[in-house]
């Protein structure tokens, strides 16, 4: 267990040091030096030894890694570009897991993560604005949007395979795209603006006092993001570790021989699409009122398949990994701001050197172990 | 964990006071810039940039300034979406003090509720739609450039003097290019032009062709546009292809360098019309040119660069007044009246608008923007298609 | 609705579909020898469009003026570029993933895409604006009343149909043709008859993409106007094409990129002043039409051993 | 007494090719069925149509009666059928148990909420599975028993196939298809593997097994009876001894003429 501690630990430091940061050559220093750290790690086997502890104690060191979270928030409370940061990327983190429950488990495939996302965001968006359903209610509708909305692609899904399959979501998140900027009622190329979250009659957008020190709005924000990404995070942990994540497993393995054991295919291909979509929905909402503004341009193919490397980088099926792959995806390319024209390439040549020589991933998926521990 | 990060926290400290020793005397202030660096009306973006750089520049070599400067540059892309993203990142940031900010306006209206939101007071210095400034009452919000309003009335005034009855409108289906749809139809009815078609377009639409086969069997005396360059020019070229001869009649989106490059010989008898004078003719326009050129920029500061510069130094002339604080510039810029600037005087309204009533009419002649009234097709050595 | 619009309407998709479908014979190409989808070839077309650029703006340099000597040096400097810049990607990205999922060539593809058209964008002065593209054509144009027949339109399409009958022939008539279509077959037959593997991938790649670089050359030509981004767009489509006409068969590809055009004119046609629908509708269709037919309108042969 | 399989007649083509032509096959209760003849005879077909893969063209296919011609793969499952597949199927990158877990579907509770949210009685259901593949998986070998969480790459052929037996058997099917057990495998390892597999037959002795096998070793071993198939058309029927005598067997199949 103490390998993992240590690690949480000096990451949740070094990513605070990394936010904190402004002079380039400083930040290109740390990132440097995250590289190394990781390599010099992955090369003394610490690595290993770091991700067994996690497989063992998951509980525990979930626990602390919230205790870190709120810690980073807690020093960083006023500040609120850092803040929107961190909410940003607890969102994508939820919107991954759900796209992980697609392709990671199930295989089945989905190019259009970031139009689901979308979908979410422009639920809250409509809403907030033309009705009065309570914000908090929102959420999950924006993720029952996306879901029904999804599954109106299941007979094609479910009927195709393979690169016919990818079409089909393609397809779709171009057509959402272009729907988006031709159609007037919501708001057409220009977008809409997003209401922010009220609980209670207390707006989120307004920063909080507590005494002195004043807390940056963004705060109660991190705190529900964060919160629905621990709900998440649960939920697919149970997931994977249960029957069903063996039945999604077998089916993206082995349709065929899966079928000859009494798997219903459809039955669970479409439980997958449809949850995937709908944390993925669920965390657009939140993200269009955090935002607060929606735009076709939010969510385009390029955008999905920012998501799906994501996942890749993580390392498929590893939630832990995908946590680790959004810090990098959407914090460094924010942070190199002032290379920010090449940003979009120097990402991309990063994955493609992640394909080539360690194409399982960062944080490869371990075997699944039903229970954290467990020993017969 | 706690603990761990306060020593993290204290390290950070000293390493920021290490690199914050200021080498002068003088303190830093940083102020911000944001246009489209990237993306089809990059030019423009690039060529405002370089003109509020050289804002900068040039009052850091002035010795009489009270502060040092850092210009913070941020990209919007000209995409709404991006530009609240980084709107968000700069206001978010608090030791910037204000910004000189958008060129287009489906940008500049998707921002103006994140600087009032975060009170960063900015000066639009391209962006043309009205709501920019009339539609909330935002102090933080100004713009040193004119609205699209009197630019669209000058254009059909122009155009139905000439005789043009017939008119097909496309316009890019962002506020912009729908603000400029609306205005110049009512412009155009009040003199009694006919629309015989409008169409909305993508703003990064390739192909036209369906939309252009419509209006060739409209059969239209000009095409009104309103719209960017890039797909300025694909209409422009695509028109040709389809052999349509009217005139094409563009909005200041157009006037840019870029649009002539894009289109070598086809640009020529393209009308455009843009708000305040031609650099060369404002008053400061030669100084402007000369610094400009002085600097050996990469792109040329383009039709609002000058703005750009103008919006900059104002902000500068702020916070050399009442120091670097955000709530005092904005009270500073509520009452800017007659200050002289390189565009000429500039006084804001009690929307923060300035009130530029000039309007230059351009005509593209020889692969050039000439004003209409020096042009070869005012005298009526040159006539535009159709022309009676 | 007047005839002469009507024929109007039809050559506009004429023009678009022969684009599309040389686009997605490229694909139908690189998945027939490989398996793969090569997803930054949108992107090689764009390479294609530039490198033919430079070639005329060099020529031009040079002091040759003559059109036609221009022309055909810049077709033959881009579609030998992205031949091979086709070949480098078989060699070193793609070949090197096929043990790994599909997904990782498909995303590593994709990747270089965005390498590729970032670099354009970057690296050509002022790669961020529409360039200007020569009008080489004769521009010549007879109008039949709405109806504006171009000179270089023809051309254009005639010369679309004489490559790709060249490519048919190539595949079905030759040697070289023979051992791509055996390696698309089955890979191990085609090494046990002594088939350079290898080769042939990198050849079908070269092919490929050369037809990419001439697509691109042709769009330039049509629109004027090359830019940075025409790949992604015109790359999808012909994605989209190469699977609706069913991954492996040429003349699938072929169908699937005219269908397309066709699907995006008839959505012009049908929503006149709602055109800018036409590609919600074109997508739309095809979403259903892949409910139909999960393996497009050729199908490959599935054998599946149990 | 009534066959527990009984197929008539049963058709099925490839294009032109027949690859079952109007079969008629019986399997008794408890009988193992040896299922011969040369590659492309129809034996894997035969497996395929039984399990429903492929779709009989013609003929009527019964399991303990009822017709299950039309069955999909998984209500064959669920009434009581399971199969291991020529080139073994097993899912690599996945443990040796969640492979046995695979060929336990029908006897797992498969619901989200039992699943997601009922983590005590999911466990107590997850140690008893541990325990019944267990000890099936300890009548193979019990250094695989040991290995229940490793995953299957990197395991030898004969483990691969133990294990592929074992999802097969761990739901206690009525009727077992082995196809071709021994492809891949050393004559030794043959010979244990169906050691072990007569093995299991003692803890459940009615079990009725088909065996697809070409080492007639093994079929003269194991089998009391045979069918043998020649393009698609049964071509004799009846014990090893008998059938191996059969010179039309003997021409088509062992090939001495």
């Amino acid at each position: 267990m103490l390998p993992g501690v240590i690690a949480l630990a000096l990451a949740s430091l070094y990513l605070s040091a990394l936010l904190a940061v402004e002079k380039q050559p400083l930040i290109i220093g740390l990132l440097a030096l995250a590289v190394i750290v990781a390599l010099g790690a992955y090369w003394m086997g610490w690595l290993a030894s770091v991700s067994r502890s996690f497989a063992d104690r998951e509980n525990v060191l979930g626990t602390m890694a919230i205790v870190a979270a709120f810690a980073m928030a807690a020093y960083f409370h006023d500040d609120h570009f850092v803040l929107l940061l961190i909410v940003t990327v607890l969102l994508y983190t939820v919107a991954t897991l759900g796209l992980n429950i697609q392709f990671g488990y199930s295989g089945v495939l989905n190019f259009a993560g970031a139009s689901f996302f979308g979908i979410g965001a422009y639920t809250s968006a409509v809403l907030n604005a033309r009705t009065t359903v309570p914000t908090l209610v929102v959420l999950p509708i924006g993720g029952i949007i996306a879901a029904l909305i999804g599954s109106l692609l299941l007979l094609p899904v479910l009927r195709t395979r393979g690169h016919y399959a990818a079409l089909v979501t393609i397809a779709f998140a171009l057509l959402l795209k272009a729907f988006l900027e031709v159609n007037d009622v919501l708001g057409g190329p220009q977008g809409l603006q997003v209401k922010g979250m009220t609980v209670g009659g207390w707006s989120f957008n307004d920063s909080i006092e507590l005494g002195k020190i004043e807390l940056s709005f963004y705060m109660s924000y991190f705190v529900l993001s964060l919160a629905l990404l621990v709900a998440a995070f649960i939920l697919v942990r149970r997931l994977e570790r249960s029957w069903i994540g063996l039945n999604l497993d077998a089916l993206r393995l082995d349709e065929t021989a899966a079928s000859c054991f009494g798997l219903d295919v459809a039955r669970w291909k479409i439980t997958a699409f449809t949850l995937g979509n709908f944390l993925i929905g669920i965390a657009g909402a939140l993200f269009g009122m955090v935002g607060g503004f929606v735009a076709p341009n939010n969510y385009t193919f390029a955008d999905s398949l920012i998501l799906v490397s994501i996942l890749l980088l993580g390392g498929i099926g590893n939630p832990w990994g995908l946590a680790v792959a959004t810090v990098i995806v959407i914090v460094v390319p924010e942070k190199l701001q002032t290379i920010q024209e090449y940003r979009f390439l120097l990402y991309a040549v990063m994955v493609i050197a992640v394909l080539l020589f360690r194409p399982e991933g960062l944080l490869p998926r371990p075997l699944r172990s039903y229970f954290p521990g467990w020993r017969p | 964990m706690t603990n761990a990060l306060r020593a993290a926290a204290a390290i950070l400290a000293a390493v920021w006071l290490v690199a914050a020793v200021p080498a002068e005397a003088k303190d830093k202030v940083k102020v911000g810039f944001i246009g489209p660096l990237t993306g089809g009306v990059s030019a423009n973006g690039l060529g405002g940039r370089n003109s509020a750089d050289l804002a900068v520049r040039l009052r850091n070599a002035d010795a009489k300034a009270k502060y040092e400067y850092e210009l913070v540059v941020l990209d919007d892309e000209c995409k709404p979406n991006v530009a609240v993203q980084v709107a968000t990142k700069m206001a978010a940031e608090k030791d910037i003090i204000a910004a000189a900010t958008h060129y287009c306006s489906s940008t500049a209206i998707a921002t103006v509720d994140v600087y009032h939101k975060f009170g960063l007071p900015v000066v639009v210095w391209g962006a043309v739609l009205p709501d920019i400034t009339y539609r909330n009452k935002y102090p933080e919000v100004h713009r040193v450039n004119g609205t699209m309003i009197n630019q669209n009335e000058t254009n059909a005034e122009l155009l139905t003097k000439l005789g043009y009855r017939t008119f097909a409108v496309i316009h890019d289906t962002t506020d912009y290019g729908k603000g400029h749809n609306e205005y110049f139809s009512a412009a155009l009815a009040q003199r009694g032009g006919k629309i015989v078609g409008t169409f909305g377009v993508g703003a990064d639409q390739q192909d036209f062709t369906a939309e252009l086969t419509q209006i060739k069997a409209l059969n239209p005396e000009v095409i009104y546009f309103g719209g960017l360059t890039p797909i300025g020019v694909r209409i422009r070229a695509q028109m040709d292809k389809l052999g349509i001869k009217a005139v094409f009649d563009g909005t200041s989106g157009i006037v840019s360098d870029a649009y002539i490059q894009g289109l070598g010989p086809l640009a020529e008898g393209t009308l455009a019309f843009r708000e305040g004078a031609p650099v060369e003719k404002l008053p400061g326009g030669k100084f402007f040119m000369e610094k400009y050129t002085a600097q050996k920029y990469d792109n040329p500061p383009e039709a609002y660069g000058a703005f750009a510069f103008a919006a900059m130094d104002l902000i500068l002339d702020s916070i050399e007044k009442v120091g670097p604080d955000r709530r005092k510039v904005i009270d500073d810029l509520a009452n800017v009246k007659n200050r002289d600037s390189i565009i000429g005087k500039i006084t804001f309204d009690d929307h923060g608008q300035n009130t530029v009533s000039v309007i230059t009419k351009y005509v593209v002649q020889d692969g050039k923007w000439v004003v209409w009234e020096d042009s070869e097709y005012a005298s009526g050595r040159r006539k535009l298609p159709r022309q009676k | 609705m007047d005839i002469g619009l009507l024929a109007q309407y039809i050559m506009n998709g004429l023009m678009a579909g022969m684009m599309y479908a040389l686009v997605a014979v490229g694909f139908t190409l690189f998945f027939g020898v490989l398996d793969v989808i090569q997803f930054a070839h949108g992107d090689v077309l764009t390479v294609g469009a530039f490198t033919a650029l430079i070639t005329f703006v060099g020529v031009h340099a040079a002091g040759v003026h003559s059109g036609s000597i221009a022309l055909l040096a810049m077709l033959i400097v881009a579609i030998f570029a992205t031949a091979g810049l086709g070949m480098l990607i078989a060699r070193y990205l793609v070949l090197p993933l096929r043990a790994a999922p599909a997904l990782n060539t498909l995303l590593i593809t994709l990747m270089l895409g965005t390498v590729l058209r970032e670099s354009v964008r970057l690296f050509y002065p002022q790669g961020a604006n529409p360039k200007p593209f020569p009008a080489l054509l004769p521009a010549n144009s007879i109008n039949f009343g709405n109806f504006n027949l171009r000179l270089d339109n023809a051309i254009m399409l005639a010369a679309g149909t004489a490559v790709i009958v060249g490519v048919e022939f190539l595949l079905n008539r030759t040697k070289l043709g023979l051992a791509i279509r055996a390696v698309a077959q089955d890979e191990e037959t085609a090494r046990t008859m002594g088939i350079n593997f290898v080769a042939i991938v990198l050849v079908a790649f070269a092919i490929g993409s050369g037809l990419a670089a001439f697509a691109g050359v042709m769009d330039g030509f049509y629109y004027n106007e090359i830019n940075f981004g025409m790949g992604l767009y015109l790359g999808i489509i012909g994605f989209a094409a190469a699977i609706i006409g069913g991954l492996g068969s040429i003349y699938g590809a072929i169908l699937g990129g005219f269908l397309f055009a066709a699907l995006q004119t008839i959505g012009t046609v049908a929503l006149p002043f709602a055109s800018a629908y036409k590609d919600v509708f074109a997508f739309a269709v095809i979403i259903i039409f892949m409910a139909w037919r999960p393996t497009g309108l050729i199908r490959e042969k599935i054998s599946e051993r149990v | 007494m009534t066959p527990l399989l009984e197929a008539r007649s049963l058709t099925r083509r490839f294009g032109g090719v027949v690859a079952l032509g109007q079969l008629d096959l019986e399997v008794a209760p408890n009988e193992i069925l040896g299922l011969i003849g040369p590659n492309g005879s129809g034996k894997t077909t035969f497996f395929n149509v039984v399990t429903g893969i492929y779709r009989a063209e013609a003929g009527t296919l019964s399991f303990e009666g009822n017709d299950i011609t039309r069955a999909s793969p998984r209500a064959i499952y669920h009434a009581g059928i399971s199969r291991t597949f020529q080139r073994s199927r097993l899912a690599l990158p996945l443990s040796v148990f969640d492979n046995i877990m695979i060929g336990n579907h029908k006897r797992l509770n498969q619901g989200l909420w039992f699943n997601l949210m009922k983590r005590n009685a999911f466990k107590r259901e997850f140690e008893a599975s541990y325990r019944a593949a267990r000890a099936l998986i300890e009548v193979f070998e019990p250094w695989l028993a040991e290995r229940m969480f490793e995953p299957v790459t990197g395991m030898t052929m004969i483990d691969r196939r133990r294990i592929e037996i074992c999802r097969a058997l761990i739901s206690q099917p009525k009727l077992l298809l082995l196809d071709e057990p021994s492809a891949g495998m050393t004559h030794d390892e043959t010979t244990t593997l169906m050691d072990e597999i007569l093995q299991v037959r003692e803890h459940s002795p009615n079990l009725t097994i088909i065996i697809v096998e070409h080492e007639m070793g093994v079929i003269e071993r194991i089998t009391d009876c045979c069918v043998v198939l020649n393009f698609g058309l049964k071509i004799a029927e009846g014990p090893y001894r008998q059938i191996a005598a059969d010179p039309q067997v003997q021409e088509a199949y062992l090939g001495v003429a």
